[in-house]
């Protein structure tokens, strides 16, 4: 399964393919995550728990057994992956669509939770003060409630999108390693490694670690200067 | 602009709220109450920022909420202007932005100049909420309320987020933009002096309940019940234990009338300013004398009495006072002498029982609380 | 690389590697990181944007980066590595030792930035309470800190564990997929899966999501009834 | 008990404490200020929870802070007893574990048991922190703080999480717990009521700095600059513009003097209970009357003068008051009259410089604040 790309002179093409997983994947996460935060932050029911639990699933379980569930799923038997095949003619796992569902997946809590987080500091009275002004829904939320979370959606962005461009273990599984299609950057790593190739490894590992490191610079000066720590 | 009648019902968690007021077309009217009695969920219910599960608010013949046909206006379409605890001025917009946020965006620059004049803000339209003092806040909470001209200003805790040096000097600001204003003002507090020279009418909410409610003056010298009377700051009660045609007595001593009281008076009461010194003689009450502190132009000095109830007595700063420890006797006049009964509310209102309102006892026509022989108003 | 133990009977071995590593990394970060925290809730220290980031980097780095890092740091010819070859007479890469101290470093975030929150959160008045008592600085610790993290202290130990028993791709890397030695839980599904061996898989990976979802549920719960969210 | 001297500068953020006081072996000395003006940091500052930049603490021979030889108490060894603003009570113990926290296990029972006598805590051994009222844990606090016997008792704004309402009977309490206390106690606030009746001595502390100290009375009557008689509540400010021998005059008018007044006099005041209604004639000032207030004993009358300064009267109850918008003649006798400079520190105290102390001023026998004319003590 493991294709190999045999060369010594550094291959860009896995950094780009993670940088448009990582895009791809936090537009995606925003549309599903803003409304899902907000209901968490506000809701009463019973099933916040659950769902909050579910949410936060992918923190802690293995990538391997979310990567194993998603190959099922989406494979060539699972009922996704027979569905895909019809549509497009192709399997779902191994291809990029397939990648950006589970990252989507994978990544899900580091955007759902600073943007929760950022709700339940939101100050209500402030929304409410909106209303008795007469201002709709939807202004309230432009005018009002975006400029209150700009830091919890800022953190959203930036920790979905670094992660997804880490992710290893998901993609492993559900994307193998097929060269302009789903060979990420963190697998690129992996294979350079695995072929004792350092040198290109060592490359690409520094310009990551020192990627990773600056978004996280910048997270955590905009958080100091904003207000209180990350903690979301 | 229009009379307001809200008569509604809420349960939430124990709380229950049970109200019914109506708002003259004009004029200050305040609520007071000890916190957590349900004041501010009223405002809420009013603002359309709760739910009530019973009852109908309508606004001249325009209907808010109506339980009965499942009418619900949303908060955005009742016309109504809030000042909310803390003001709530949206942090990240200027004086000049949170004045015009509710206006529509032709007429906002000339409304938000008019606003700004009338509330004395010129030269603060560019700055942001942080960078305003507490009476400034106020103010632009103000005019941002009332730039949209509601049928109805709503004002909660308007001093409580204020230092208390400062309370008198923005009480003063606030009753003169209030009494200016066309509409009326719905005040909710529970601090006795905010209201006492700003409201017309006082409504005195006990456990989520009015218990009284009357013009201002007749809700503070008559407040029928001894519970509304302590959160009016009342102070000086006598505990009844008998009542004969002519006197009445308790385990303090005996009190002459020269008129009969009602026989369910549970408590007699005098204001400290009323009793007086006196050498013994009939109708004098002895006491010893606890305490003296002078309060800036009144002096002031409290007694116990022979079973240990304490009475408080007020007299000018120049006039001469007993030391702690000496014996007086104090007399108390009768035309100032008033008479309470215990909390009216002992016979609880069924929900939606509309017929047998206690809340019908409440009106400025109460029967109790009258003072025992008929005087001269004392302006 | 890849050694293959091949039997359809399920191998239980890797579950116990998985829990053992956990729960030795989970003491030696609470060892580390109580006083790590700590210096990062109070300190007014100008390197504190700079230990945050380099803190969190684990949750938004590749695994793989750190891994090859790790490798190249613990192998044969790197610092540590040489270091211990001579001192334990084996290479620290792919022994139990190296797999400790690379999970240390990856769950390290999950602990303290819990922990953190708590400190943060802190009531030091009662702290500023109990010295002014006379209280000791350990006593005080005991007696007043403590009772007021135990939220915090309880999801960092959860988080800590939980997500050690699911890493994989720096295990993979460092540790490779020695039997009773390096091949945790993770790894084993992932070799079922390349052997197509899905029935053991699915076993593991059952039992795994299973145990996830109890643990946040637990977390959740608790978190609910002691006050507000996890957000940490 | 022992005396206790303090004597600590502070830098931090650009907020500057610089403070020289001394507590005496006993009674109840209460510092008053604006919020922000340092008063709390100070208390930390005693208290061992912060360190002072420069200076020292001693308490009788005890030497807590001495920057000089870089001796600095920690606050665990330091017999402190303080009593934070929120409280602070460990909301995981109970009321008496919170009371027995600061004691050796083997007094432990027996002194828990007597300090939740004295402060009336029967009953409540067993609550929790959340279970209790605001006066309640007021009492709890006292008792924890008060338990270790501490050299010295620190109060950190007593009321203000109290509800106002409340106030008045907190104070109360508090005042007879403090009167029976054999240490100094130490109150910081911003509340003047709370200091009235409570303190035997008053510090007023402005930015940073201790303007005023000295017998309560004293104070009161003395306050000496514009600053500090604000802060005390003083209302009535008449700003000066020029000096003869016989007059004082300003934009609003002219006053006779029969004394001579110091001639960097900036500002007269006068207690609104000391003017009085007058016909015209010479002496008396022309005014506006802007507003009657009643407030229960007394009535207040706000007046316009020609420049728009406003002053404010109080008279009794029962005497009449003229009607809004009517002119009047006020007589302000002239015993009655203070004068006040603008602020006395116009010099900058250079940090370290211990010789020219401005802080020198700020004694009991300060020469300025002085009545015009001597008179017999009033009370």
């Amino acid at each position: 399964m493991i294709e190999v790309a045999n060369d010594n002179i550094l291959d860009l093409a896995p950094v780009w393919l993670s940088l448009k997983l990582s895009a791809v994947t936090v537009v995606i996460l925003l549309i599903v995550g803003l409304p899902m935060a907000w209901w968490l932050a506000f809701t009463r029911s019973r099933l916040k728990v659950t769902i909050e639990a579910v949410t936060a699933l992918p923190l802690v379980l293995p990538p391997t057994v979310l990567g194993f569930y998603l190959l099922v799923f989406m494979g060539p038997n699972g009922p996704a992956g027979q569905l895909w095949h019809v549509l497009a003619g192709h399997s779902l796992a191994f291809s990029f669509t397939g990648l950006v569902i589970a990252s989507c997946l994978y990544s899900l809590p580091f955007v759902v939770q600073p943007l929760q987080a950022a709700f339940e500091s939101l100050d209500r009275k402030a929304v409410e003060a909106a209303w008795t002004l007469g201002a709709s829904m939807v202004r309230t939320f432009v005018t009002i409630v975006l400029p209150q979370i700009r830091r919890g959606l800022l953190i959203a962005i930036v920790l979905g999108f670094a992660h997804t461009m880490g992710e290893f273990g998901v993609v492993l599984m559900v994307g193998g390693n097929i060269p302009g299609e789903t060979q990420v950057v963190s697998i690129a790593i992996y294979e350079q490694v695995e072929m004792l190739n350092y040198q290109s490894a060592e490359k690409l590992s520094a310009g990551l670690l020192v990627f990773s490191f600056l978004i996280l610079l910048l997270v955590y000066s905009i958080n100091r200067q904003w207000g209180r720590g990350l903690k979301a | 602009m229009s009379r307001i009648r809200v008569d509604v019902r809420l349960k939430r968690d124990g709380f229950v709220l049970d109200c019914d007021l109506d708002i003259p077309e004009q004029g200050v009217t305040a609520i007071l109450g000890p916190s957590g009695s349900g004041k501010t969920t009223l405002l809420r219910v009013i603002a359309g920022l709760e739910t009530p599960d019973q009852g109908s608010i309508t606004v001249g013949d325009k209907v808010w909420v109506n339980t009965g046909n499942r009418k619900f206006l949303s908060s955005q379409k009742r016309k109504v202007g809030m000042v909310f605890q803390d003001y709530a001025l949206f942090e990240h917009l200027t004086v000049a932005q949170n004045i015009g946020y509710g206006l529509p965006r032709r007429q906002r620059g000339q409304l938000v100049d008019k606003w700004i004049n009338r509330l004395h803000l010129e030269s603060l339209e560019g700055r942001y909420p942080h960078e305003l003092s507490g009476g400034q806040k106020q103010r632009v909470a103000l005019a941002r309320a009332l730039a949209t001209e509601p049928d109805i200003l709503l004002l909660d805790e308007p001093f409580s987020a204020v230092d208390v040096s400062l309370r008198e000097k923005l009480r003063r600001q606030l009753q003169e933009i209030v009494k200016t204003l066309e509409q009326p003002v719905l005040i909710v507090t529970h601090d006795l002096e905010e209201v006492h020279h700003l409201a017309d009418r006082i409504g005195v909410m006990v456990d989520g309940r009015l218990s009284r409610i009357g013009q201002s003056n007749n809700v503070f010298d008559d407040p029928g019940n001894y519970e509304v009377a302590k959160i009016l700051g009342w102070r000086n009660f006598l505990p009844v234990k008998s009542i004969t045609s002519t006197a009445v007595t308790g385990a303090w001593g005996e009190l002459s009338l020269e008129q009969a009281i009602p026989v369910d008076t549970d408590w007699l009461s005098i204001r400290p300013y009323h009793i007086r010194l006196t050498t013994e003689e009939p109708g004098g009450l002895c006491t010893e004398v606890v305490h003296v502190r002078e309060l800036g132009a009144v002096r002031e000095m409290e007694c116990r009495l022979r079973d240990g109830t304490r009475l408080v007595m007020q007299s000018s700063w120049h006039e001469p006072l007993p030391a702690p420890g000496s014996q007086v006797w104090l007399k108390l006049p009768l035309q100032h002498i008033q008479v309470l009964c215990d909390s009216p509310l002992v016979q609880i209102r069924q929900s939606g029982n509309t017929t047998a309102r206690l809340a019908d006892r409440s009106v400025d026509q109460f029967t109790r609380g009258k003072r025992v022989v008929p005087m001269e108003k004392q302006s």
